[in-house]
């Protein structure tokens, strides 16, 4: 990923785990109803948020992310019935084991867009893009090679 | 020319480190804030620790570090990595691990193509070794052919005299002359009293070691590649692999490759016969599916195919196998197992 | 100083699939630099490290001969990460080889000798390479009578058709090509290599066997050819391990005190009884 | 302690002879003074070698998963599974009850002898403590007494030292000491149970935000990659582990820091709902790193969110593959609605 944004300064890069039911058809509501939000953002589809494993949210930072946004169905909305909320104990445990060995809380975030939040979509990606912004580029897990 | 021996004052030590940091980077044994001694970069005698156990890991890592990016590339445009450059003094290594130092050249820098990475870094390292006159729990060294006053490996044997208020210094090599003859200043002639108490000390530091007999061990290993001991002394082994990398000996290794975007390295990077992956095929055929088969290889390698390619067991009794596994499978109990069948 | 680790630069020339399953195809490389190809002195039975930038390195055996001048083949089976890679390449992908690794088969010894070649599936590869070096003109003269059986599961997984076929049709080399069970089309043999070795009893007198070929088929094939009175120093095989370095330092491909990579691949039977069976 | 020894040789003996076990995994004198060595007894004559003090620290529920590896069998020469006896200490008892719930272990396999538990000695601490006093870390004899340990140094001389300063950190923030659900308990003092209240964990929850990330990244920075402290863990058992496979390669093979610490955040996590907190990890690691304060964290959270402690119940459904509707979601990014 190339650091330099249009601007020329320095651009967040923020990676999103969409699940395939709800948020991914959130995002293509945002898209289609020509919402504004940061072009910052590389959004890869899941099937569900269950199928989030934690390595691919560290292996994200790894390579060089300098936010994660991991997004499902609503609680009780889920395309499986449940898989967001079994996820939803992992995502609590990530969340909290990466805050503790210090990696800043901002830099994971976990919410829950369906597919006619497309508003709440763009000003999800807009806060997680700022909240990166602010904390400047990730460099903790980031492989140097 | 150089200068054979010398004696050197302990309060001169920091000024022959100042001098020797004027060309080289100097590694040395410091106690880090847990207790723990390892080989680092030191600027004055200060952070030195001379007496004591053997560092934690063997200082092989100087020489073969344990990740070592060979080349680079971008796309298909490839490049080899530099070759490591700068001089560096290994100050205070214990002899055995020095004596490790001529096993790894003769695996490494041996047969037709050496590994330029490891040789660069041997021809520009001057190695002084410490003598042990407190060898420690686990070691044995006297064992294997070693002796805590060896010199092999080493360019310059370092011990104590004077009631340890000063250092004698004796060359091995011709680089060890060297250095002597260029800080000769630092230096005084090592007379007979220190010459006779370096013999005394060298005898006590020897008789404080049990020795186990291990000869004809080769053959008894080889007769025994079948034997139920390797099963019975090895179910305990977790398959870690603490022994292989904390060896000053084992330099097996692995080459892989990283890549972000398109732009990538080739690394290599120390390897265990302990794993498992080790030997897998990529048809998932294993050649050693069995950790008594690799507890095997590790010892036949070093106390019998060893013997067969290089002439030497490729153990310096270090003792650090022994002291940090997990389970205390002890080396030294299969050796000593297989030395006594019939 | 030449670094070993470093690999000759070169292109995939060509892709030619091989089987029926499509999990074996030949790549034809050809070196970038005229002066590695002048430098890349092999025999048959050596191999080689193919090299994908950011995806690694495996040991290939050489398939093409010397004699071929000018560009290298190498057949590869889809297995793990290099080789699917590898598959998954087109002509003009750029890459790397380092080499020639190892032995080549004992072509000192082999001259003057009658030579049985067995092999199954495969591991025909260096084979072919032997094979082709030896009809080619220059050098058929220095080998008596050539005798090769060569086996797959059924026909669509026989590697070089095209190549087989002209060297059954030759008079200078006597080749059969067997499957394990009868399938239609097929007007060859049928039987397991070993059988069809055992049936067609070669003489032993001045002969050497090279046998390549899967562990099942090495296992049976090597007491027939006992029993015909080869010696077990004549009997000539090629091994594959696990391999980093291919040049005798990384320490994984050892078969006892030997590395398969510098004191091999290819080794004597006599030499193999001996070891232990970590291969 | 030499009762307790020579009750577990007894057991062992009547087992055997009983032919109610074909294997006993217990400990036996080591080859230094400063650790009993971990064994697999097969008769009754080899229990007598089996021993117990403070320095039978390992947690021997680690070698149960691969006794019972069905391995491809030919059909009808299917190897039958052994039934082994483990000397489990309280902390070894949970890590087998939680290998029995996930079907690591049959329950009827198994003969536990239950050992109640008063902390083991953290040889690390022993060896310091010798150290200074003596100026080096020699032992040639280990013999202990209620409250303290005496260490023979090769010269004759004794060292006495209290006992509790020497218990590994683990063992004092212990809050079971003793085995619940053995085959059969041998009797033996415990420490009396912690309550959980300040352990590393918490404490280093407090720490600053970039003190704690220095903190990980300076003990992750020791690491050599030699993946003992997952061989040494009972539930890390996987014959693939995600540090090791190729397809994919989640992280670099070598000890780059950034691979290094995704090792071990993502081992620890995997560890939710199933670490006992046992510190095999910790105590197996050659180069010392203290991961107490890192892997705590996750038993701690597991217990605090879902109300689950690993190591007891073989019925209820591990915690991460169930969920509760008013499980916390806190956590869950809220946009500012444009």
């Amino acid at each position: 990923m190339n650091e330099q944004g249009m601007s020329g300064g320095w651009q967040p890069r923020i990676v999103a785990f969409l699940c395939n039911w709800c948020s991914y058809a959130g995002a293509d509501l945002a898209g289609v109803s020509r919402m504004q939000y940061p072009p910052s953002i590389r959004v890869i589809r899941v099937p569900c948020s269950g199928r989030i494993n934690p390595l691919f949210i560290v292996s994200a930072l790894q390579s060089g992310a300098d936010g994660v946004l991991v997004s499902g169905c609503h609680p009780g909305d889920c395309h499986y019935l449940s898989g967001n909320l079994v996820a939803r104990r992992k995502f609590a445990l990530v969340k909290n084991l990466l805050a503790h060995v210090g990696i800043e809380p901002e830099r994971v975030q976990f919410s829950w867009v369906s597919a006619s939040e497309g508003a709440r979509f763009a000003s999800l990606v807009e806060k997680v893009t700022e909240d990166a912004r602010k904390l400047g580029p990730q460099r903790k897990l980031a492989k140097v090679l | 020319m150089g200068m054979d021996k010398g004696l050197l004052r302990r309060k001169d030590l920091d000024a022959l480190i100042s001098a020797m940091r004027a060309t080289a980077v100097v590694y040395a044994p410091v106690r880090d804030d847990r207790g723990s001694v390892m080989f680092h970069e030191v600027d004055s005698a200060l952070d030195v620790r001379l007496d004591g156990t053997n560092t934690l890991t063997s200082p092989k890592g100087l020489f073969f570090p344990q990740r070592e990016i060979l080349m680079r590339f971008s796309g298909a445009a490839l490049t080899n990595a530099d070759l490591p450059d700068g001089f560096f003094v290994v100050f205070g290594i214990r002899p055995c691990d020095a004596s490790s130092l001529p096993w790894l050249d003769c695996v490494l820098c041996g047969g037709e193509q050496p590994d330029p990475y490891y040789q660069e870094r041997r021809k520009n390292a001057l190695v002084i070794a410490a003598a042990c006159d407190r060898p420690g729990p686990g070691c044995f060294c006297t064992s294997v052919g070693g002796s805590p006053y060896g010199t092999a490996g080493a360019d310059v044997l370092m011990s104590g005299a004077k009631e340890d208020d000063a250092l004698l210094f004796e060359a091995v090599t011709e680089k060890g002359r060297q250095l002597l003859a260029a800080n000769a200043q630092l230096f005084s002639p090592a007379d007979a009293q220190a010459t006779r108490g370096r013999e005394e000390r060298a005898e006590a530091a020897r008789r404080s070691m049990k020795v186990m007999d291990l000869n004809g061990l080769k053959d008894k290993l080889d007769a025994g590649m079948d034997s139920p001991l390797w099963d019975s002394l090895t179910r305990t082994c977790l398959g870690c692999g603490v022994c292989a990398y904390i060896c000053p000996a084992c330099h097996c290794f692995d080459i892989t490759d990283e890549k972000l975007g398109g732009d990538g390295v080739r690394v290599r990077s120390w390897d265990s016969c302990q794993f498992p992956r080790f030997t897998l095929h990529a048809s998932g055929h294993n050649p050693r599916p069995l950790k008594k088969a690799r507890m095997r290889q590790r010892v036949m390698h070093k106390f019998s195919y060893a013997v067969e390619t290089a002439g030497t067991v490729f153990c310096s009794g270090c003792g650090r196998c022994v002291r940090s596994c997990p389970v205390d499978l002890d080396i030294r109990r299969i050796l000593a197992a297989f030395k006594d069948l019939p | 100083m030449k670094n070993p680790y470093a690999p000759i630069p070169v292109t995939i020339d060509d892709v030619f699939i091989e089987n029926e399953q499509r999990d074996i195809k030949t790549f034809r490389l050809a070196f970038d630099r005229e002066e590695d190809r002048a430098c890349f002195a092999y025999l048959p039975g050596q191999f080689a490290e193919l090299s994908l930038f950011g995806t690694g390195e495996c040991p290939i055996g050489i398939a093409s001969s010397p004699t071929e001048n000018g560009h290298l083949l190498f057949s590869v089976k889809r297995t793990g990460v290099v080789t699917g890679e590898l598959h998954a390449s087109a002509p003009g992908r750029r890459m790397g080889i380092r080499g020639p690794l190892g032995h080549s088969f004992p072509w000192q010894r082999m001259e003057g000798k009658n030579i049985l070649i067995v092999s199954g599936g495969f591991a025909f590869t260096t084979l072919r390479s032997a094979i082709v070096y030896m009809l080619d003109p220059a050098n058929r003269q220095r080998f008596a009578k050539i005798t090769t059986v060569y086996g797959a599961r059924e026909p669509g997984e026989l590697l070089y058709k095209k190549s087989i076929a002209d060297w059954a049709a030759r008079p200078d080399i006597e080749f059969i090509s067997t499957i394990d069970r009868q399938k239609d089309g097929w007007d060859g043999k049928v039987g397991l290599v070993p059988n069809v070795v055992k049936e067609l009893a070669p003489s032993a007198e001045n002969a050497l066997a090279l046998v390549c070929g899967p562990p099942i088929m090495i296992k049976f094939t090597i007491p027939v050819l006992l029993e015909l009175g080869f010696a077990k120093e004549d009997i000539i095989l090629s091994l594959e391990n696990r391999m980093k370095c291919g040049i005798g330092k990384c320490g994984r491909c050892n078969v006892g005190p030997v590395y398969v990579c510098k004191d091999g691949p290819v080794f004597t039977w006599a030499e193999l009884e001996k070891l232990p069976a970590e291969y | 302690m030499a009762g307790v020894a020579e009750d577990i040789r007894r057991l062992a003996g009547e087992l055997f002879q009983a032919g109610k076990i074909d294997l006993l995994i217990g400990f036996e004198q080591g080859t230094g003074s400063y650790r009993a060595r971990p064994v697999f007894v097969e008769s009754a004559a080899g229990a007598e070698g089996l021993t117990w003090d403070s320095t039978c620290s390992s947690n021997l529920a680690v070698y149960l998963p691969s006794l019972f590896r069905r391995e491809p069998q030919k059909k009808g020469a299917e190897r039958a599974l052994p039934r082994v006896a483990v000397v489990a200490k309280a902390c070894d008892m949970r890590s087998l009850v939680a290998l029995i719930k996930e079907k690591q272990a049959p329950r009827e396999n198994l003969f536990i002898i239950g050992i109640p538990c008063r902390g083991m000695v953290d040889e690390r601490k022993l060896a310091a403590e010798m150290e200074k006093a003596t100026g080096r870390v020699d032992v040639t004899d280990l013999s202990e007494s209620e409250d303290s340990i005496c260490a023979t140094t090769p010269d004759g001389r004794k060292v006495e030292m209290a006992r509790e300063p020497l218990v590994q950190d683990a063992c004092r923030e212990c809050r079971f000491p003793v085995p619940q659900g053995a085959d059969a308990t041998v009797a033996a003092p415990s420490r009396p149970p912690a309550n959980g209240d300040d352990g590393a964990v918490l404490q280093f929850s407090r720490r600053a935000d970039e003190e704690r990330w220095k903190s990980f990244e300076e003990e992750i920075s020791r690491c050599i990659r030699c993946y003992a402290c997952r061989q040494a863990c009972p539930t890390c058992y996987c014959t693939e582990c995600f540090a090791e496979t190729n397809r994919p390669a989640w992280i670099g093979a070598t000890a780059e820091i950034t691979d290094t610490m995704i090792f071990h955040i993502i081992r620890i996590f995997h560890q939710a709902g199933r670490c006992v907190e046992c510190d095999a990890c910790v105590r197996a690691c050659p180069m010392g790193i203290d991961l107490r304060p890192f892997a705590g964290k996750i038993a701690l959270d597991v217990r605090e969110m879902f109300g689950f402690t690993p190591g007891f119940d073989l019925e209820s459904p591990p915690p991460l593959i169930t969920f509760k509707d008013d499980d916390r979601q806190d956590f869950i990014t809220e946009p500012h609605r444009g």
